[in-house]
């Protein structure tokens, strides 16, 4: 039994997002609003970022900037210092295909919502059925 | 339709809390993920590009490839929300307000009718009637300016301190948007119109990819500095962290150029007429 | 058995093909029309100038391009290949006459698309004839298939429509979901799919599964109007008679069986077929179509369809005559497909020639018609005999070999099956030309005056009427041709 | 300069995007030609480097001078040589034969609309060639944003299917994004080459187990396989015609290259087809989505319609094909995935001009019988769609055929007699499908409709600029059935690792 809670406090990061992710996911599916579905959309995103930023993270690991400058001491650079700089990068360029992918959202929803005067998916099949 | 949403979700939660199991400790120095490629960048950033902020050389110059393809996407973005939403034919069906600045009475005049632009007796105001607040029109543009000088210090010093080009770019968007929001889209777009945003999101991007064709032309690979080294003449090394540079100021011209047609198709739907 | 490689039979295909682009080129009809007879001439003379290589047992060989591991487009001209494209091609040149005579009199509308898709249709059967290998043989099979769909729905009108919605449903339905799958296990079972003198599927699979694969075979090919696939061909008699003359009694329904005789002599092989005991199911098969399609034939009151159903039984004659595995009973079944093609012709020409001439369809109209199309109905009768098998005319000689061949094979009742078929075929002939000739129309509609069909129509109708005369003489071209590749199927002297 | 030609391919339509993004503030006329330089320059340069593989075996290319773990490389193998060529052969001809509709359709709006079309092919185009998995993702997002935004601008419920073509396609992309993130966290890399030599070590672990599956499920979302396929219908009928005929080809062909390149080089067939036992289970699936794929086009009146329900039961053959596991299914599913991208390209073209030149009787969509009487007045424009159709039912001359001979060879091998059932079914109900349409267009007479009454007596043949590229697919389909053979054994049989049996 301690190891198991031991298992689990020891990943608790990885719990949070998937959490995070399942209501995300549950939002695009199930919610019949345009909007709410958008919110899921970058609510699974983001559970995706916090899983890999999660994934760079080390025991007493600094920032990846490695100091320098004339009081900096020379002895070689250890890897242990710092977290690892590469998932920080890749989110980098996820949070970027989000806010992409969530400005064509929007001008979508924009353009649904003046082609049919609500942004309800029920309602709007109903319109489109007349 | 929930039911079935519910079980798909739970499934999915179900098959990542299985694999959760097999997962390296959380923060362990000597998990796989740390241990191969990101170890090299670590042992090796400095080293290679003189850029003390490993997480931009890897950004802007190992996966530099990465990035100018992020640049794209941001860029379609801007290009894909101007194609859907933006109507050139002036939609006269609503009608416009004005404000006689003298005794601060509002008109409304019948679609069809038009006061003349510039007249410094009549003002044109937004038909979601927003409060003459002068507090915030002053407040705002006390700050703008030192917003853009913050921002412009965040593109430019991404080797030595957290930021870069992408933080810059929105942080410059943002002033020019908060100018938006404070006046009116009009006059924004008076100061920055469409036709210099349009050529900023696609001169950013191509300072990117001509830098990297620039390498091609100067014998190395796609997007390799160390060829501008004989143009700018210094070292490899330091050609690569000046490549940097110039690649990340490229990327925040687009970003905030981005960000700014986007607001101005997105808050006006497309008529870049009555804004926020 | 030696093999000269050269472009002939490609070319021989070729020429109506590109006759297509000279039809549709010209705007004027003459010249339209010669090109079709020029494009028949010329593949005639191919065909022929092949002749003397395959009468001497040599057979040519040209390759196309290589498509599949192990298998190509590739043309081999055989014996048996060569005596079904000498008829086609011969007989085309015939109903070009023919159908320029019967398209003019009814004035037709877009003649143009007409002819392009009979000279395609052509080119599709020889290409059937020369094919070296199962995948050519498709090639063409399902390229004759689509090309002679804008023929049969040729009047465009509603009951075109629903025939030709059944044609393409029976013909390429079977041909895709049968022909495909059999041919995909033949590839697997052997490696390969080309036609080996012995057959290629000697010790390949597990007996069960070779008798599945030959019913595939049988079935998947609809156009050899086995029983239960045959109800496409009465449906499409609804095309102008040339196509029915020259497609649905001598190309189309041929290449079904030419088909068919190529999967049992050289895919399965005279001895795996006959080690599988198939060959009493297939004569069993053979025997039904032929008296159930007579007894229908009896029945049948216009003049077309009585003719269709009297095809689909002289067709399962050729298979009955195949499936015995007997030389004789081969060499007849071979046989019969020229002479059952020159008989046939002749019949659908005079049903053809009545049509233009009178307007009538039905038999029960046709009463006293002798008196006033006297060459037509006389054309009609030789046409008759030599589809019964009566001596003066072709059709006696391969009954004849088919009857020694029953005898040879010792098969008594597909004997019997022989005699009473013919006895049924002369049961549903005679009479019309009995009540033709000797019946006095009881209404006066015919002013007693001779009409007969134009001369376009009838030149056409007396050549073949004459030929399929002359064949019970010198029935020399194909008994030979049929020797030749009987001898190359049993390996005999 | 050959030595740059992987560079080309991508770089030279980039800058093209952005040049006619700034022209077409201009000068508008500029935009086309543009487009079609930079497109025709990264088509040569894309046969080029076929040659190159073609002589000298796979091409790597360091991008940034880079060793790979450490940088992002190109790979270019025999695979995506060939598919890369297929991409920008068909983005090239159809942005000539779409000019007179893009600028019917959106007169004020051309210069955006060549941008996202460029941007579209070099995102597909850099997705082929790529060697790195999170670049993959990247260049994924870029052609699905340009796509959703070109399907965004047709007309009716063009815009909400679009939004629902972009709820699905995320959670597709971010399923393959989680699947990447889940071999970075147990092999610590993103090359492709280098997680299939690490992953050996840790094959019986679960989260390579999950990263499969996320991949795969990802993927099957992205290329609409018949389960997850909701998304393709509506946004491919309701999305304007030069579009559409861009999108349609490549989008689900280029998803199913990138599977086959996940499957056989980053997870190896040892662990996809040996230590998996999913291959059966998905080709039972692909069986299913053939069936049901060609059901419901049976039941479409729409002509657009009908046509993404046949692509939702193509994506059936080639998975299919890929999973039987065994070298007939594949060279079947690659070679399936070429003819395809060809076929779909002439049908739709067909389709595209038919609307062109005729006024569709429901707003929108043009409905079977809309084509009454085209053979006569359409005589070419029909030619080419009938020999596009036949290439799909699987008539010999035409690529179709043959393709399809080596997915049912490879059902045949492998046991999956099922498989064969479903592609032979799936032909029949394409033959009926495709000779109702031929039916109407031979029977019907031109100008008269019974319910709308209204006369299109001046639908007359395309402009020739339109018809020209038709013609040239459709010739082009012959000439691929032709030379089956020689790409199968110069190509398609190096592109298959050593694991397959």
């Amino acid at each position: 039994m301690h190891d198991l809670i031991l298992a689990i406090m020891s990943k608790y990061n990885y719990w949070i997002y998937i959490v995070l992710l399942m209501i995300g996911l549950y939002a695009m599916m199930v919610k019949k609003n345009l909007v709410k579905k958008i919110i899921g959309m970058n609510i699974l995103q983001t559970a995706i970022i916090l899983f890999y930023i999660s994934v760079s993270a080390k025991k007493d690991g600094t920032l990846p900037i490695i100091i320098h400058g004339p009081h900096a001491g020379h002895h070689p650079v250890r890897a242990a210092d710092y977290i690892n700089p590469l998932p920080h990068v890749l989110m980098l360029t996820a949070i970027v295909v989000a806010v992409a992918t969530l400005g064509v959202a929007l001008a979508l929803a924009i353009k649904v919502y003046q082609q049919y005067g609500t942004l309800d998916e029920d309602e709007i099949h109903t319109r489109i059925r007349k | 339709m929930k039911i079935i949403g519910f079980i798909i979700v739970l499934l999915c939660g179900g098959l990542l809390a299985y694999a959760t199991s097999d997962f390296p400790y959380w923060g362990d120095p000597a998990s796989p993920a740390s241990m191969h490629v990101s170890a090299y960048y670590i042992e090796n950033a400095v080293a290679d590009t003189s850029v003390p902020n490993i997480v931009t050389a890897v950004l802007a110059d190992y996966r530099g490839y990465d990035t100018m393809f992020e640049t794209a996407v941001i860029f379609s973005a801007a290009i894909a929300c101007f194609f859907l939403l933006r109507i050139f034919t002036p939609e006269s069906s609503q009608s416009k307000l004005y404000r006689h600045i003298p005794t601060g009475i509002t008109l409304r005049i019948a679609p069809g009718g038009k006061l003349p632009e510039k007249s410094d007796t009549f003002e044109r105001i937004d038909s979601s009637w927003v409060p003459h607040d002068l507090i915030i029109k002053t407040a705002c543009r006390l700050f703008i300016p030192f917003i853009q000088i913050f921002g412009l210090y965040v593109i430019a010093h991404g080797h030595h301190s957290p930021g870069g080009g992408f933080q810059g770019g929105v942080i410059l968007g943002a002033s020019i948007i908060l100018f938006a929001v404070s006046n009116d889209l009009r006059s924004t777009i008076s100061r920055m119109g469409e036709k210099i945003t349009a050529f900023l999101c696609s001169a950013g991007v191509f300072i990117y990819a001509g830098t990297g064709a620039l390498c091609i032309l100067l014998g190395a690979n796609f997007l390799d500095y160390g060829a501008l080294a004989s143009l700018m003449g210094v070292d490899p090394v330091s050609a690569r962290s000046h490549g940097i540079l110039i690649v990340e100021i490229g990327v925040g011209i687009t970003v905030m150029a981005v960000m700014v047609s986007l607001y101005y198709i997105l808050s006006s739907g497309g008529q870049l007429d009555e804004g926020l | 058995m030696e093999i000269i490689t050269s472009i002939k039979p490609f070319l021989a295909v070729l020429v109506s093909s590109l006759a297509v682009l000279g039809i549709i080129a010209c705007k004027r009809p003459n010249i339209r029309e010669t090109w079709t007879l020029g494009a028949a001439v010329l593949k005639l003379l191919i065909v022929a100038s092949m002749l003397p290589a395959v009468l001497r047992g040599a057979e040519i060989e040209y390759t196309l391009m290589q498509v599949l591991p192990g298998v190509a487009i590739r043309f081999r001209v055989d014996a048996f290949g060569m005596l079904f494209a000498l008829v086609a091609s011969s007989l085309w040149i015939i109903t070009s006459i023919y159908s320029i005579g019967y398209m003019r009199s009814l004035k037709e509308h877009s003649q143009t698309r007409y002819f392009c898709f009979f000279a395609l249709s052509l080119s599709a059967t020889i290409g059937v004839a020369f094919s070296a290998n199962l995948l050519t043989l498709y090639l063409f099979y399902e390229m004759l298939s689509l090309a002679t769909y804008p023929l049969v729905t040729h009047h465009q009108d509603a009951q075109a429509r629903s025939s030709g919605r059944k044609y393409l449903l029976y013909i390429v339905g079977s041909s895709i979901g049968l022909v495909l799958p059999a041919m995909v296990i033949t590839y697997h079972l052997t490696g390969t799919l080309s036609f080996a003198g012995g057959g290629i599927m000697a010790q390949a699979a597990s007996p069960t599964l070779l008798t599945i694969l030959f019913f595939l075979f049988l079935f998947g090919f609809a156009k050899a109007a086995v029983m239960p696939m045959h109800s496409w061909l009465p449906a499409a008699m609804v095309a102008p008679t040339p196509v029915s003359a020259l497609l649905h009694a001598v190309a189309v329904v041929k290449v079904g069986v030419f088909c068919v005789v190529r999967v049992i002599t050289k895919v399965f092989g005279s001895d795996c077929f006959g080690g599988l005991h198939l060959s009493p199911v297939v004569c069993f098969v053979a025997s039904v179509t032929i008296i159930a399609a007579s007894f229908i034939a009896l029945s049948q009151d216009g003049l077309k369809r009585r003719l269709a159903f009297s095809t689909i039984g002289q067709l399962s004659y050729i298979i009955l005559g195949v499936a015995l595995l007997s030389p004789l009973g081969m060499t007849g079944g071979m046989l019969h497909i020229a002479m059952h093609a020159f008989g046939k012709i002749t019949l659908f020409f005079c049903a053809g020639a009545i049509f233009v001439a009178t307007g009538r369809k039905n038999i029960s109209e046709m009463a006293g018609i002798g008196k006033r199309m006297p060459i037509t109905m006389a054309a009609f009768f030789i046409g008759a005999m030599s589809v019964i098998g009566l001596p003066p005319c072709g059709g006696f000689i391969s009954k004849w070999y088919l009857v020694l061949g029953a005898l040879e094979a010792d098969q008594i009742p597909m004997l019997i099956v022989l005699l009473t078929s013919s006895l049924l075929n002369a049961a549903y002939f005679l009479p019309i030309v009995y009540k033709a000739f000797f019946c006095s129309p009881e209404k006066s509609l015919f002013e007693n005056k001779v009409e007969e069909a134009p001369l376009w129509c009838l030149v056409p109708l007396c050549f073949t009427a004459i030929a399929s005369f002359a064949l019970f003489f010198f029935p020399q071209p194909f008994l030979t041709l049929a020797k030749i590749a009987v001898k190359s199927i049993t390996g005999g002297p | 300069m050959s030595q740059q030609f992987p560079a080309l391919i991508i770089i030279v339509p980039l800058l093209a995007a952005f040049f006619i993004f700034t022209v077409s503030w201009i000068n508008r006329k500029l935009c086309f030609p543009i487009a079609v330089l930079s497109l025709a320059i990264s088509l040569v340069s894309a046969m080029g480097l076929l040659g190159m593989v073609l002589s000298n075996g796979p091409v790597e290319y360091r991008m940034g001078g880079w060793p790979p773990p450490w940088g992002i490389p190109y790979y270019v193998d025999y695979l995506n040589a060939l598919v890369l060529v297929v991409v920008y052969a068909v983005a090239l001809i159809n942005l000539l034969a779409c000019r007179q509709s893009v600028r019917r359709e959106f007169p004020d709006k051309i210069g955006s609309f060549f941008t996202l079309y460029v941007l579209f092919v070099t995102g597909l185009g850099g997705m082929v060639v790529t060697g790195d998995a999170f670049n993959l993702y990247v260049l994924l997002e870029i052609a699905s944003l340009t796509g959703y935004a070109l399907i965004g601008m047709g007309k009716g419920d063009a815009a909400l299917s679009s939004l629902n073509y972009i709820f699905m396609g995320t959670i597709g992309a971010s399923f393959y994004l989680l699947g990447i993130g889940y071999l970075y966290l147990v092999t610590g890399s993103l090359n492709i080459a280098d997680i299939a030599s690490i992953l050996p070590g840790v094959y019986d672990s679960k989260v390579v187990l999950v990263a499969f599956i996320f991949c795969i499920t990802g993927l099957f979302l992205k290329m609409a396989f018949f389960p997850l396929h909701g998304w393709l219908p509506n946004a491919y009928t309701n999305a304007p015609s030069a579009a559409i005929s861009l999108i349609a080809p490549l989008t689900t062909k280029v998803m199913i290259y990138v599977m086959i390149r996940i499957v056989l080089y980053l997870f190896t067939p040892s662990f996809s087809f040996g230590a998996l036992h999913v291959g059966s289970v998905l080709v039972w699936l692909s069986a299913g989505a053939i069936v049901m794929g060609s059901l419901l086009a049976l039941g479409q009146k729409s002509l657009k319609r009908m046509l993404a329900y046949i692509i939702v039961a193509e994506v059936g053959y080639m998975t299919g094909g890929l999973w039987l596991g065994n070298t007939e299914g594949i060279t079947g599913a690659i070679l399936h995935l070429v003819n395809d991208a060809a076929m779909t390209l002439c049908v739709f073209l067909a389709a595209g001009t038919l609307m062109f030149k005729i006024k569709p009787s429901v707003a929108g969509e043009l409905q079977l019988d809309d084509l009454a009487g085209s053979f006569t007045k359409m005589p070419y424009t029909m030619a080419a769609f009938v020999m596009g159709a036949l290439s799909i039912i699987g008539v010999p001359p035409f690529c179709g055929f043959f393709s399809k001979w080596y997915l049912l060879s490879g059902a045949v091998t492998a046991g999956h007699y099922e498989f064969l059932a479903a592609l032979l079914f799936s032909s029949l109900v394409n033959v009926v499908l495709f000779f109702r349409i031929i039916e109407i267009g031979y029977y019907g007479k031109p100008g008269h409709r019974a319910e709308s009454g209204h006369s299109i007596a001046h639908m007359d043949e395309a402009p020739l600029d339109m018809l020209i590229p038709l013609l040239l697919v459709a010739a082009g389909l012959l000439a691929m059935g032709f030379y089956t053979d020689d790409i199968v054994t110069h190509v398609i049989r190096f592109a298959i690792p050593a694991g397959i049996v």
